[in-house]
C-alpha cells in the first residue's frame, strides 16, 4: 500500500513533526535532545506550569497548543498512543517553576495511567502536580466514563487563562475541572483517516452513511445515520448536546466547530450557521465561536461541535489573549 | 519429576517478546475492530525495547529480567497497553525472588502480583474484556499446574487461549472499546491476544 | 453520486458560508442583504479600503480573511468562479472611506476580467481604486502571467498593515504591488479535491503519483512525480522557489506552509522542518512561519509551499498585529 | 429571397439561452478537461439568468434583448466565461440598430463590435484556445453569408463548430487551461463550445 503523506521514515515522525514547531516558532519554543517534548523557552517565573500531550496525530491538539496563555509543556506520544511517563515526566520537570504542575488530559485509558505513573514519578522528585480529566463525549453514557474530543481546546485555554492571572495550582486546577464539568461534545465522520504507519483505515464508513460519535483516534462511532444535509445533521447535534445537560433558556456558552481533518471550512462556517440558529431558538446565547482544525483524527473527514457552558468568571477568561506559537497566527 | 525445559528463562522470555513483535499485524487488526487500530504498533515498539533491555543486563536473574524488560516496555510503548503491560512485568519482576530459573508457584505468585498492580492502575476487572480476562485464568493455572516449568507454562498458555476467546462474548466496559457497547461483541480484546501469544511463545521456547 | 459534504443546497451555498462567517465573527462583520458580500462593521474612519474575494470554496480565503488589518470587505463569488462585478462594486462601497479602496486579487482571467469591470463602474460612481493582482506560481512560466496561488495571503497580510499605518492608496498599492513581486509559490497534489455542486473529483492523481504545480481550483497540475518521501519532496520545492529569484545568502524571507485541504497538520509540520533546513543550508534566514489552510481546494490533500521575499519596511509590516473576525482565533 | 425565418429573434435568443443551461453536464466536462470544471455551472446561471431577462422585458427589441440579457448574465455567472459573454451581448446589443428583428449584416456588424469588446476585456486573440476561435469565424460567415437571417445564421453556427473543432489542437495560452501547456492538446475550449451549442440552437429556433 502506498501510504500518501508528506512524511519520511514512520519511525521518526514523531520528532520530526515537534522539529517543526520548533522551526516554526522561531525561538519561542524548544525541543528535548532525548525526548519528544517541547517546552517554551521563556516560560514566566513563579507560573503554575501546564502540560498537555497525549497521543500524535491530531495536530495542532497539541503540539500546536503551546505559548504564552496555552501549555507551558507538551510530552508527544507516538501516533495515537498516549505518550509514555518518562516523557510525562521530563514535561514536568521543564514546565516547573516551583508552582506545582497542571496536568490537562482527555479521559482515555491510556492516557490516565501514563500521567498517573508519571504524577508518582513527580510527586518522587518532589513536584506537586494535579491532574485534570476531560471527558465530554454525549455519545457515551456518563456511567462509562466518557472520552474526552476537541472540548480540551477550551480547558487548556482556560487553564492558560487563570494561570496569567498568577493563580496557584489548585484554583487552576479547579476552574479546570469547572471547565470539563461543563464541557460537551459530540462528532460525526463522512470518511475515515488512516494510520501513517501503515495506510490502514481506521474503520470504513459505507458511501451513503455517516458514522456518529467516534473518538479522536478513529475509533468507530457508536451509531450510523444515513447521509444528511447540514442543517438537520447540526440540529441533531445541537440538541443532543443542549439536551444533556440540559441548558435552559439565558445560558451562555462558547462554540468549537472542530475540523477532524478534511472536512472543508466551508462546510464548517455552514454548520456554525445552522449550530447559532438552533441555539438562539433554544434562548442559548453564544458568546464566542471558534472554527477550524483543533483536534484531527489525521485525514479523517468530519467534525465535532463542542459546547461550554460559562459562567462570568470563565467567560472574562475566554477574553484573555493568548497565543499559539506555531499555529493559529493571525 | 522430569525437566522438559529446554531453554533458560531469559532465552524465554527474549524468544515471547520477539513473537509479540511478529505479530504486530495481526494486534493490529485486532484494535481495528473495537479500538483505534495501533496495538500492535505498541506492543512492538514495547517488546523490542523489552528485547532490547535483556540483551542489555548481565546475567539472567529472573526479577531482574522483568523489572528490566518491563521497564524499557512502559517507557517505549505508550498507550493503555504500555501501562498496563509495563506494570505488569515490572510489579511481578518485584516480587519475583533472585535466581535464573523460577519456581512455578513462585512466578504464579509474582504474575499475581503484577495482575493486581494492573488492577489497581488500571481499574478494570475480570469481565471487561481486557488483557485481565486472558491473564487471571492464566496465571490460575500456572499456580495450579505441575512442578515442572515448561509444562506449566504450556498449562498457562492454554488457559491464557481460552481466556482471551472468552472475550469474544464480552461487552467492553473499559478502554477505547468500551464506546461500543454491543458493537465489541464478537471480536476478541487486542491486549488479552497479546498476553495469549507471549505466554504460547514463553510456552514454546521453554518446552 | 452521495455528495459526502456537510452543506444542505448548493444553490444557498455561498449564502450560508458568509452566514456562518458573519455569526461567529460577533458583531464585527455583516452580510448585504442582497450580495453576498461581507464587510467589517467598524472600519476606521479614513482608512484605504481593502476589498479582496474570489470564487469561493477555498475557505478561509477570503471569507475567513476579513477583520482589522486584514479585509474590509470580501465579494463572494460562487464555487471557484470569479465574484461578478455587481459583487464587487457592492463591497466597494461597502469598504470605501473616501480614500479609495485597493483590490488585491490572484491573477486569473476570471478575476482580472470582473474586478476590472466593477472598477470601470466604481470609478463611474467617483470611487478610486488601484488593483494588485498576486501571481506567484512557479510552476508556470512568467511570460504567460502566472496564477496566484496562497500567496495572496501575504499581499493581503501586508497591505492590511500598511493601511493600518494611515498610508494613502498608492502607497499601500505600491507596496502590494512590492509584495505580489517577491513572492512565489508551488503546489502539490495526493489526491484531488470535488466540486460541492457536483461532487465531482477535479481531476484524477495514480495511486501512486503526485501532481505538481496545479491551480487553485483543481486545476491539473503541470507535472507528474512518482510519490516521494516529505524531505525530497520539500527539497525539491524549495530548490524551485528559491531558484526562481533566485534568491541569494543573507536574503531574509517569510514563509507559508499551506494546507490545500486534507493533507494533516503533522505532514505540514515535518515538511515545515525541511524548509526551514533546506534554506538554511542555502544561507537564507526565515524571519517567520504560517503553517495551515489559508487557500484550499475543497479537500484536496496536498500543500503548497509559499516565499516572501522580505525588506526592511515588509518586515516590520509582517511583526504588526492583526486579527481574523472568524478563523486562526487563539 | 425567401424567408425561411420561423420565430422571432426573441424566442431564438430564449431557446439559445435554454439550450446552454440544458448542456451544463457536457460543459462542466469540458472545464474538468482543461479547467476548473465550472465552466457548466456558470453558464448554466448565466442563461437562465439571461431567459429570465428576456421573459420580463416588455416588447421584443432585439438590441434591448442583448444589453439585458448580457446585463443579467454578467451579473450572476461569475468567473471569466461571465465576464466574457456578458461583454460580448452587452456589446453587441449597444451596437445592433432598434427593431424585433435584425437584418443579418446588421446582427454581424453588431456582434463583430461585441467580439472586439471581448479582445478588448480580456487580451486573447484567436488561436489562443478560447471562445475567440469559434465566434470571429462565425461572425464572418454570419457576415458572409446570405441575406436571409435564419439560413445566415445556420451558416453560422456551422461555422462556429469547425471553430471549436480547430481548438482541440491549439495549446491554450489564456485562461486556466493556459498553465497545462501542451496538455491541453486534444480538449475543445468549453467556452467555444458554448459559443457553439448557443449558435445551434438560435439557428435551430429561427430556421
Ligand atoms: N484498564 C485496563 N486494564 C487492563 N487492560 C487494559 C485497560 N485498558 C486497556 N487495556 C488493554 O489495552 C489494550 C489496548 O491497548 P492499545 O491499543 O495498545 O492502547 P490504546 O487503547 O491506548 O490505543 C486493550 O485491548 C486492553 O487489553
Ligand atoms: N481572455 C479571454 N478571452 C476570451 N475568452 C476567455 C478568456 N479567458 C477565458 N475565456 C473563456 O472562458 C472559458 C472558461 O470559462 P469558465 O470555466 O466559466 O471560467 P473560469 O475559467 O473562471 O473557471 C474558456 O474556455 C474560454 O473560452
Ligand atoms: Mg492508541
Ligand atoms: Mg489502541
Ligand atoms: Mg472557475
Ligand atoms: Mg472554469
Amino acid at each position: 500500500m502506498v501510504i500518501k503523506k508528506a512524511i519520511n521514515d514512520p519511525e521518526n515522525l514523531v520528532r520530526e513533526i515537534a522539529e517543526g514547531v520548533v522551526f516554526a516558532a522561531h525561538g519561542r519554543v524548544r525541543l528535548l535532545e532525548d525526548l519528544p517534548v517541547l517546552v517554551r523557552t521563556a516560560i514566566e517565573p513563579g507560573k503554575v506550569g501546564i502540560v498537555v500531550g497525549g497521543g500524535s496525530g491530531h495536530e495542532p491538539m497539541y503540539q500546536g497548543l503551546i505559548g504564552p496563555g496555552y501549555a507551558d509543556a507538551v510530552a508527544c506520544g507516538n501516533m495515537f498512543a498516549a505518550p509514555t511517563p518518562d516523557v510525562i515526566l521530563a514535561a514536568t520537570h521543564a514546565a516547573d517553576q516551583g508552582k506545582g504542575v497542571l496536568y490537562l488530559q482527555a479521559n482515555y485509558a491510556g492516557d490516565n495511567m501514563n500521567y498517573e505513573i508519571a504524577a508518582e514519578l513527580a510527586a518522587d522528585d518532589g513536584i506537586v502536580t494535579r491532574t485534570v480529566r476531560t471527558g465530554e463525549d454525549v455519545s457515551m453514557a456518563p456511567e462509562l466514563g466518557r472520552r474526552g474530543l476537541a472540548g480540551s481546546f477550551f480547558t487548556l485555554k482556560l487553564a492558560g487563562a487563570i494561570c496569567g492571572t498568577g493563580a496557584d495550582l489548585d484554583q487552576a486546577a479547579d476552574l479546570a475541572q469547572r471547565v470539563a464539568d461543563n464541557l460537551r461534545s459530540l462528532s460525526v465522520a463522512f470518511s475515515p483517516g488512516s494510520l501513517p504507519d501503515t495506510g490502514e483505515k481506521t474503520f470504513e464508513i459505507a458511501e451513503d452513511e455517516i458514522e456518529v460519535g467516534m473518538g479522536v483516534h478513529g475509533e468507530k462511532g457508536v451509531a450510523t445515520l444515513k447521509m444528511a444535509k447540514a442543517d438537520p445533521l447540526t440540529d441533531l447535534m445541537i440538541d443532543k448536546l443542549a439536551g444533556d445537560y440540559p441548558l435552559a433558556a439565558g445560558d451562555r456558552v462558547a462554540l468549537l466547530v472542530n475540523d477532524m481533518g478534511a472536512t472543508t471550512l466551508m462546510e464548517l462556517y455552514v454548520v456554525t450557521r445552522r449550530a447559532h440558529q438552533r441555539l438562539a431558538e433554544k434562548g442559548i446565547t453564544v458568546v464566542d465561536t471558534w472554527i477550524g482544525p483543533y483536534c484531527t483524527t489525521q485525514e479523517m473527514a468530519g467534525f465535532s461541535l463542542t459546547l461550554l457552558r460559562l459562567d462570568a468568571e470563565m467567560e472574562a477568561l475566554l477574553a484573555r489573549p493568548a497565543a499559539n506559537e506555531s499555529f493559529l497566527r493571525p | 519429576m522430569e525437566a522438559t525445559q529446554k531453554a533458560g528463562f531469559k532465552a524465554g522470555l527474549a524468544a515471547a517478546a520477539e513473537a509479540v513483535v511478529a505479530a504486530k499485524d495481526v494486534l493490529t487488526k485486532a484494535d481495528q475492530a473495537i479500538g483505534d487500530g495501533d496495538h500492535g504498533l505498541g506492543m512492538a515498539r514495547g517488546f523490542r525495547a523489552f528485547a532490547e533491555a535483556l540483551a542489555k543486563q548481565e546475567g539472567g536473574d529472573a526479577a531482574a529480567s522483568l523489572q528490566a524488560g518491563g521497564r524499557a516496555l512502559m517507557m517505549s510503548s505508550g498507550g493503555a497497553s504500555g501501562a498496563i503491560f509495563g506494570t505488569f512485568f515490572q510489579a511481578a519482576g518485584k516480587a519475583l525472588p533472585p535466581g535464573d530459573l523460577p519456581e512455578p508457584a513462585a512466578l504464579a505468585a509474582a504474575f499475581a502480583t503484577g495482575l493486581q498492580a494492573v488492577r489497581d492502575r488500571g481499574k478494570a476487572k475480570a469481565g471487561d474484556k481486557t488483557m485481565i480476562d486472558a491473564a487471571e485464568p492464566a496465571i490460575a493455572a500456572l499456580a495450579a499446574g505441575p512442578q515442572d516449568l515448561a509444562l506449566a507454562l504450556t498449562g498457562m498458555a492454554r488457559a491464557a487461549r481460552s481466556g482471551m476467546d472468552a472475550t469474544r462474548d464480552m461487552v467492553a466496559t473499559t478502554g477505547k472499546a468500551r464506546a461500543l457497547g454491543e458493537r465489541s461483541l464478537g471480536h476478541p480484546d487486542p491486549g488479552a491476544m497479546t498476553f495469549t501469544l507471549w505466554c504460547e511463545a514463553l510456552a514454546a521456547r521453554m518446552g
